[in-house]
């Protein structure tokens, strides 16, 4: 490992694991928070480098157009989500929600989680990938239960059961591939590497393949939250803390799906295999109309944008199940804007809930006039979630209505249906919540509304202009994915 | 050039929307934001104004390196462009000029000013916009801004909604756009209009994307029975506001309507017209018969820019079913007459809405029950109110009544059409229109007169004042507009030559150089009309009558109490009220349309309770249409929601059903 | 490789789809977690078989965890849960226990079905491991939502876990396969704290999942 | 023009002359309309306190845009002077301003009475306007004008011929001619009954010079409609522009018979039957609109033929 590319790369993983460490041992919370926030900005600087000093693929590690994008993103969101966490969390004990031993565990978790993502990202390797986010859903189970309610401990158990299914089906599959390569590559690493496997992809046994698709598909596709297989999802976001539920969303659900287009592409670089387009069209779709149905009679704010996510989740796996290279643009591009607008929207709503100190609806009324910031940001993102221009989401979306519409017609009416149904929901919510008179504590937030604006500010430009390169990443990796 | 310089304007007006989020706090930020508006539209205004004039020589392309990355936002502005500029930006200055006066009563003026220039912003550039994307990404931020503008006062009840049922009303239609655009570009995604219109689409293909087109362009305008939001949101925004989404976006979306169907979807079929037309003389005798049985006076003109919204989709359905039949001198016609309309109606419908928002903020009141001889505390305003009244009502000399004259001629070119369903449609809409104008007068009769006129009958009628300068001017600088063109089509028709010319492919005969400025649609022997000198004639016979009476006869005059059958000093509830008024073609139409009951209460001989009446009524499209679509998403979510509600075991068995399941597909795939 | 060395690994494999069906029998607790002691035995005598033919010395460790972890550690941790809870009498099934046996066995008809096409090119080995190992695994997931309380499940996770661990050596070479079976044992760990938590928190009285479930963020 | 004016309040005359005689009585002399408006100038105005300005400027508008509609009609020659001013749609339109003006005033004083007259005159007029516009239709579409003076010249033309949707039309017409004018059966000009009046309670307030002008627009409104009837209907002996004196005198002579005629059988008409219920009105209107419209389709099929 000489070139500097690969040094970077080693930093972006060896910091969080080291700050983990820190974390563990030092006492002081405030002292932990700002040493979280630090960390996992060098990690963002360390990332953001490997945009100009690519290493070439190594045994374990590569980095290639696809995941440098995400590599990068999550780094980005993880950093400010820490910025987020350190002012969310400081309130936190002053209600006394959380002990400072649980702070502790709390901050090394984190930066144990960002290590997992950033490896799972960066692994070249399917079984080391596997690892990697076993590792990261472990650790977010462990938060989702910290604040140790019984609603809390619930979710947590869920979330651990359905996550650990998944994770064995996910298993099988990825033994499967193994095997699938084995007998063409040859014994060893290099059986389990991606760019060999999408080299030397169309010799292997498609039948093979395609069972193995199926196991990790459902396998992953249940981190991802994808109908039926979402039931951990919501409680999960609901019961933990806020900046693991952006984090949630924003990370480690793209992460998991990222692993599932790894093998699409897989998948798709062989002729025999069957083309796992429908297969992903229907579980998107199942997904986005039951989201969209059930965001109807939430109660609980947290919960009704983890169900918004499923129904994002659901439009990426549509559009990437469509194919194409406009729709799979689309796609990638709707994961990178939705997991900025969606942690900035809980960012958003974990000001919201300790302000008002409930994340039951009802009880919140009219931000815009009592907290205009958090009201209009709230009223921003839900716009921007929602896909109304000039967000970018509404790029993705049309892009995907467009192009569905022109091949399956039924699908993309069905599709833009339900689309208008979650919109209806959320727009029905917001009303309650951003308007009409205030209702609860008037009390002034004191937070850090930084990274909230930032991820506006990136959403709404993406909207506008899109950077040429990223523009030129995304196509590539596109023609990729067919 | 032209082009850059009303991008610079929009550019501005977006600046200015932002610069308005701080400059809301002060005082004087309020006429600052207007004031910079009015400039901007001004500008933007003598630019379109002069290109339509030059005609096809100010024309421009351009692409900015924004929007889709591969394609970038395209910009034309053409003859069409031109004039739906024009339009929206006279009503954008005109709306500015009131709000200048209008929002110092504004109580949180930070939620009207920021969304103001914004929504201006978008009406322009949607009419620039030359690519699928861009189109759709404007005309979206229209609805948005909007959408903010009526939810600035939240608090009213009914105004969160209004904008709820407005936006995903707005969204719905969006979406059908957007798939009208899906199928014109096709899977490549040629989003560009020139691609789409180098590529018109098959016959069946056309079909669907008119369909689309119709409703997601109709749901904007009002189209029935899409106009349901309409009603309701128009009148919850501020009255300029109101203003501009009334005559102005609707607008906007017959602009959407034209250039899709007229411009990319290459030759239309018969059928399409008599369509469009057919929809455009329901939506208006709908639209007037729910105006007449309206008492809110800002609710009654949104009504009212439903028929008005039919009478110009009745134009476009003929100009339509003519160019399909290569009448193109017909279809010219035809489109001119909309077209026409749709400029009259976006300078009165302004003007009237202006009126009301006058009347509100002097009596704080939109109920007419409440209202009441305001024409003695504000005498100007009710003069320019009864003008656009006058006006809307199609009555000569004003200028609705010239679009609505050349529509008829237009109806009366139509035994030329080959096919028979024409041939018994057309009269059929033309009986219809005649209808909604009558009863638009018989409406606007009840509107001026039980605002206006007769004694007040609330305390708030009773001590109102008139109002500020500057609506006033705004308020005369429209009635002004009415008359003059009014008295002097000729012109605006001229002007929209080139329009016609390059959708029609033909246009009317000059009508400026004609002596004494008749406008002649076809030939002289056929049909002609004089504004002007019908104006001359009646005010010189007016005149001469009013001058010969009190030269020979008595001009004296005495004032005393109305004749009162013998009961003196009745109270002002003994008016006519706006009920009673529309209560005799209630009785004709709403047992068909609204399933009006009416019962009345009489208490029992003895009792000294006062007889009620009680009138119900029931919109019919809205229990046949929107009920049912509530009711079952509301059902499925009920149902789908105990899904929330299982134990972790149920959830495994889902997991477990997937998998058994997608292993039964593979093994009997293989 | 000789036929011998097939035909015993062939045995293993077979033997761990009959101790699942055993699982599948059992109505006593005790029962239960013991059949588990013997699944995790045959799976770590696989395992080490595997080792021996495969010439492959670190999958020894793989088969020493599976005997340490999974056949005693475990083993024992759950008869004290079980004691403490006082449940060790009976499991409550949700169907039958005929019908729960009629299911299993459909499955592994549908994981042989599945597998057919593979025989061809992957090999005799991988093929019939492979069929082996999905029935391993599909029948854990059934028992998992055929049992009500939270023990139970644990076990049918953990034959899954085995079912894998089976076809992970059963893969030729497979890298990595002892730290997958570390991160697996650590997960295994975790479930099983989890329980203990659940029980040394005094948040339930009972694992059994109906009480989480009134546990709920929000009521209908 | 001038010569409308003249003979308007003449005509009236004559109708109730007429009406008289057939009731056996003796009834006014002819020239009692001209009395009656010159007594009425006399007078000096009484105006209701809560009266505004429109209630004043009402009566000259109404007066003069009857009085321009009216001297649009060919009534003795086509091709008058003015006459390509306005087609007859703008005359309908015209009248309608009138109307409306009429209807504000009612309203203006606020007591009842007007209310009760514009709500109900804007009732009948909008269902009389458009069966008007479906006999304009009929009309324009058999000249392939909406000119009057077109219309008439060419319904003198031999091969117009003889038409069953012109005689519905020419009913229809007539219908809403007795509408319009407020006769029996949609109304009784002579009544002052609360619960029957539609046009007279609008200006029941109305007194002095301003009531004089509002009852010769009525003049000028009733002679309107009979004369479009007989110039458009039967156009015998109208004088085409430019034929030289002689022919307008004939024309002139010709004019007067028709009113003559037509007077007569609406006196007739009026004396043979009651007056209905309000609310039978739109009923009546609707028969009137049907009318129209069939004469509009029947044309379709004849021109077909």
């Amino acid at each position: 490992m000489t070139e500097p590319g690969s040094f970077f790369v080693g930093a972006v993983l060896i910091i969080p694991a080291v700050s983990a460490a820190l974390l563990v041992v030092l006492p002081d919370d405030r002292a932990a928070a700002r040493l979280n926030a630090l960390a996992a900005f060098l990690t963002f600087v360390a990332a953001s480098v490997l945009f100009v000093e690519r290493p070439s693929p190594g045994r374990y590690l590569i980095v290639d157009d696809l995941n440098v994008v995400f590599i990068v993103l999550s780094t980005f969101i993880g950093f400010t989500t820490s910025v987020f966490s350190a002012s969310y969390i400081a309130h936190e004990l002053e209600t006394g929600r959380l002990t400072p031993r649980y702070l502790r565990f709390y901050h090394a978790m984190y930066q144990t989680l960002m290590f997992g993502m950033n490896l799972a990202l960066l692994s070249n390797n399917v079984g080391l990938m596997w690892v990697a986010i076993e590792l990261a859903t472990l650790t977010t189970v462990l938060m989702v239960g910290i604040y140790r309610t019984p609603a809390a401990l619930e979710a947590a158990w869920k979330y651990f059961l359905l996550g650990s299914v998944g994770i064995a089906l996910a298993l099988f599959g990825t033994i499967l591939v193994y095997l699938a390569a084995h007998s063409i590559v040859g014994e060893g690493l290099d059986a389990m590497a991606w760019n060999v496997l999408v080299q030397r992809s169309p010799e292997f046994d498609p039948a093979l393949l395609n069972l193995a698709f199926l196991f990790l598909l459902l396998g992953y596709g249940t981190k991802v939250g994808l109908v039926p297989l979402h039931a951990w999802l919501p409680d999960a976001h609901a019961e933990g803390p806020t900046p693991i539920s952006a984090v949630l969303s924003g990370l480690l659900l793209n992460v998991a799906l990222f692993a599932v287009l790894r093998f699409k592409s897989v998948m798709s670089a062989n002729p025999g295999a069957f083309a796992p387009g429908p297969l992903m069209v229907s579980l998107g779709l199942i997904s986005v109309i039951f989201a969209s149905f059930m965001l109807y009679r939430r109660q609980d704010i947290k919960r009704m944008f983890g169900y918004s996510s499923i129904e994002h989740m659901g439009i990426i796996t549509f559009a990437f199940g469509v194919g194409g290279p406009l729709a799979n643009f689309a796609g990638l591009l709707h994961m990178t804007l939705h997991s900025l607008t969606k942690s900035a929207i809980f960012f958003c709503v974990g000001h919201i809930a300790q302000v008002k100190g409930t994340q039951h609806m009802p009880d919140i009324r009219g931000l815009t006039v009592s907290h205009p910031v958090l009201g209009w940001g709230l009223a921003f993102g839900v716009v921007a979630i929602a896909g109304l221009p000039p967000m970018g989401i509404f790029m993705t979306e049309f892009l995907i209505v467009t192009t569905t519409f022109a091949r399956h017609p039924v699908l993309a009416v069905v599709f833009g249906l339900s689309l208008l149904v979650a919109f209806g929901a959320l727009l029905l919510r917001l009303n309650g919540l951003a308007f009409g008179e205030p209702h609860g504590s008037l009390a002034p937030v004191k937070a850090s509304l930084v990274p909230m604006f930032a991820h506006f500010a990136l959403v709404f430009a993406a909207g506008i202009w899109l950077p040429p390169a990223l523009v030129a990443w995304f196509q590539n990796v596109a023609s990729l994915l067919k | 050039m032209a082009l850059d310089a009303l991008l610079w304007c929009i550019g501005a007006l977006l600046a200015t929307s932002v610069a308005a989020i701080p400059a809301a706090r002060h005082r004087a930020g309020t006429p600052v934001v207007y004031g910079a508006a009015l400039c901007l539209c001004v500008a933007a205004l003598g630019i379109a104004v002069t290109s339509l004039l030059a005609g096809g020589s100010l024309q421009g392309a351009l692409t900015l390196p924004i929007g889709l990355p591969w394609l970038g936002a395209h910009f034309r502005l053409d003859a069409l462009a031109a004039f739906f500029l024009a339009v929206v930006n006279l009503g954008g200055a005109t709306a500015s000029l009131f709000g200048m006066g209008y929002g110092r009563h504004e109580e949180t003026p930070g939620r009207v000013l920021p969304f103001f220039p914004a929504f201006l912003a978008g009406m322009n550039l949607v009419v620039l916009a030359d690519d699928a994307f861009t189109f759709l990404l404007t005309w979206e931020f229209m609805s948005l801004s909007s959408w903010a503008l009526v939810m600035a006062h939240h608090r009213r009840t009914g105004n969160a909604a209004a904008g709820y049922l407005y936006l995903v009303m707005a969204s719905f239609g969006t979406l059908a756009l957007l798939l009208a655009f899906g199928l014109l570009a096709g899977p490549a995604g040629g989003y560009a209009f020139e691609a789409i219109r180098s590529a018109p689409p098959a016959a069946g293909v056309a079909a669907v994307v008119l369909a689309l087109a119709l409703i997601g362009a109709g749901s904007k305008a009002g189209l029935v029975p899409l106009h349901v939001w309409l009603p309701l949101a128009h009148p919850a925004a501020p009255s300029h506001v109101s203003a501009l989404m009334s005559g102005v976006m609707t607008k906007v979306a017959v602009y959407g309507f034209v250039r899709i169907v007229f411009d990319l979807l290459g030759a239309p079929t018969w059928w399409a017209g008599a369509l469009v037309a057919l929809l455009g003389s329901v939506t208006a005798v709908m639209g007037v018969l729910h105006a007449l049985m309206e008492h809110d006076l800002k609710r009654l003109l949104a009504y009212h820019t439903v028929e008005n919204i039919g009478i110009i989709f009745i134009g476009l359905g003929l100009a339509l079913a003519f160019e399909a039949n290569e009448m193109r001198a017909a279809a010219a016609l035809a489109l001119t007459a909309a077209l026409f309309h749709v400029f009259n109606h976006s300078v009165f419908k302004s003007l009237l809405f202006f009126g009301a928002g006058a009347v509100l903020t002097a009596t704080g009141e939109r109920d007419m029950e409440q209202l009441g001889g305001l024409i003695h505390r504000m005498p100007l305003t009710a003069f320019a109110f009864l003008v656009g009244s006058a006006a809307i009502s199609a009555l000569p000399p004003f200028n609705g009544f010239v679009s609505e004259w050349l529509t008829f001629q237009a109806i009366l070119a139509s035994p030329a059409l080959p096919q028979w369903l024409l041939k018994f449609l057309v009269p059929a809409i033309g009986a219809l229109l005649a209808l909604s104008a009558a009863l638009a007068a018989a409406c606007f009769v009840k509107a001026f007169g039980v605002t206006f006129l007769g004694r007040p009958r609330s305390e708030a009628a009773r001590n109102a004042a008139e109002t500020d300068r500057w609506s006033l001017a705004t308020m005369f600088v429209l009635a002004a507009l009415c008359l003059i063109a009014g008295i002097l089509p000729g012109y605006f028709i001229d002007a929209l030559a080139p329009v016609t010319q390059a959708l029609a492919g033909a246009h009317l005969p000059r009508q400026g150089e004609l002596d004494w400025l008749t406008i002649v649609p076809v030939a002289q022997s056929r049909s002609s009309y004089n504004g002007l000198l019908l104006f001359l004639i009646i005010a010189l016979a007016a005149g001469l009558g009013a001058e010969a009476i009190h030269r020979w006869a008595s001009g004296a005059l005495r004032r005393s109490a109305p004749w009162d059958c013998g009961f003196p000093d009745s109270s002002p509830a003994t008016q006519y009220t706006a009920g009673s008024f529309s209560q005799p073609i209630r009785r004709v139409f709403g047992a068909v349309v609204f399933r009006a009951r009416e019962e009345v209460r009489m208490p029992p001989p003895g009792d000294l309770r006062a007889a009620q009446m009680h009138v119900q009524l029931r919109d019919v499209l809205w229990d046949t249409f929107y009920v049912p679509i509530a009711g079952i998403v509301s059902y499925v979510a009920d149902r789908l929601n105990k899904v929330q509600f299982l134990s972790i075991r149920v959830y495994l068995t889902l997991v477990f059903g997937a998998l058994v399941a997608l292993l039964m597909v593979l093994a009997v795939w293989q | 490789m000789d036929r011998l060395a097939l035909d015993v690994a062939h045995l293993f494999a077979g033997g761990l789809v009959l101790v699942s069906f055993m699982l599948l029998y059992q109505d006593r607790m005790t029962g239960l977690v013991n059949t588990f002691a013997l699944h995790a035995l045959v799976v770590s005598l696989s395992v080490a078989w595997q080792a021996h033919i495969q010439h492959a010395p670190h999958l020894y460790i793989t088969a020493a965890i599976a005997l340490v972890v999974k056949a005693i550690v475990i083993p024992f941790a759950l008869h004290r849960i079980i004691v403490r809870l006082g449940i060790h009498r009976t499991i409550e099934t949700v169907v039958g226990i005929g019908q729960t046996m009629l299911a299993g066995i459909g499955l592994v008809a549908l994981s042989i079905m599945v597998m057919l096409p593979i025989a061809a090119k992957a090999g005799t080995l991988a093929q019939q491991d492979l069929a082996f190992a999905l029935s391993v695994l599909l029948l854990g997931l059934l028992m998992m939502i055929s049992r009500r309380n939270a023990v139970s499940q644990v076990i049918g996770f953990m034959s899954i876990e085995n079912g894998l661990i089976l076809a992970a050596t059963g893969a030729k070479g497979m890298p990595l396969v002892v730290e997958i079976s570390v991160a697996f044992s650590i997960l295994i760990a975790l479930i099983v704290i989890g329980v203990f938590l659940f029980r040394i928190r005094e948040r339930f009285d009972t694992v059994d999942i109906h009480a989480l479930h009134e546990y709920r963020g929000e009521q209908p | 023009m001038l010569l409308v004016l003249a003979l308007a309040p003449l005509f009236t005359g004559y109708v109730r002359k007429v009406k008289a005689h057939l009731l056996r009585r003796e009834g006014p002399p002819l020239v009692q309309p001209y009395r009656e408006l010159l007594r009425l100038l006399r007078k000096d105005v009484v105006l209701a306190h809560s009266a505004s300005w429109v209630f004043r400027v009402a009566p000259y508008l109404i007066f003069a845009a009857t009085w321009v509609a009216a001297s649009l009609i060919p009534t003795f020659a086509t091709g008058l002077v003015f006459s390509y001013a306005a087609d007859v749609i703008a005359i309908v339109a015209l009248l309608a301003s009138a109307r409306f003006m009429l209807a504000l005033a009612g309203l203006d004083v606020g007591t009842s009475f007007g209310g009760i007259g514009s709500s109900r005159e804007m009732l009948i007029a909008s269902l009389a306007e458009p069966a008007m516009l479906m006999v304009v239709f009929t009309l324009s579409l058999l000249a392939g004008s909406t000119q009057l003076s077109s219309i008439a010249a060419s319904m003198q033309e031999p091969d117009v011929g003889l038409r069953f949707s012109l005689a519905l039309a020419l009913i229809a017409l007539v219908m809403v001619a007795i509408a319009e004018n407020a006769r029996v059966p949609v109304d009784n000009p002579a009544t002052h009954l609360e619960l029957t009046m539609v046009h007279e309670a609008m200006i029941l307030e109305y007194s002095g010079r301003h009531l004089a002008l509002i009852e010769t627009a009525a003049f000028l409104k009733l002679l309107l409609y009979v004369s479009i009837i007989a110039s458009v209907f039967f156009p015998w002996g109208i004088a085409v522009s430019g034929q030289g004196l002689m022919a307008y005198v004939a024309g002139v002579g010709m004019y007067v018979v028709k009113l003559a005629a037509g007077g007569f059988l609406l006196a007739v008409f009026e004396t043979a039957i009651a007056k209905m219920r309000v609310f039978r009105v739109p009923d009546f209107l609707g028969a009137a609109l049907m009318l129209g419209f069939l004469a509009t389709l029947l044309l379709f099929v004849t021109l077909a033929g």
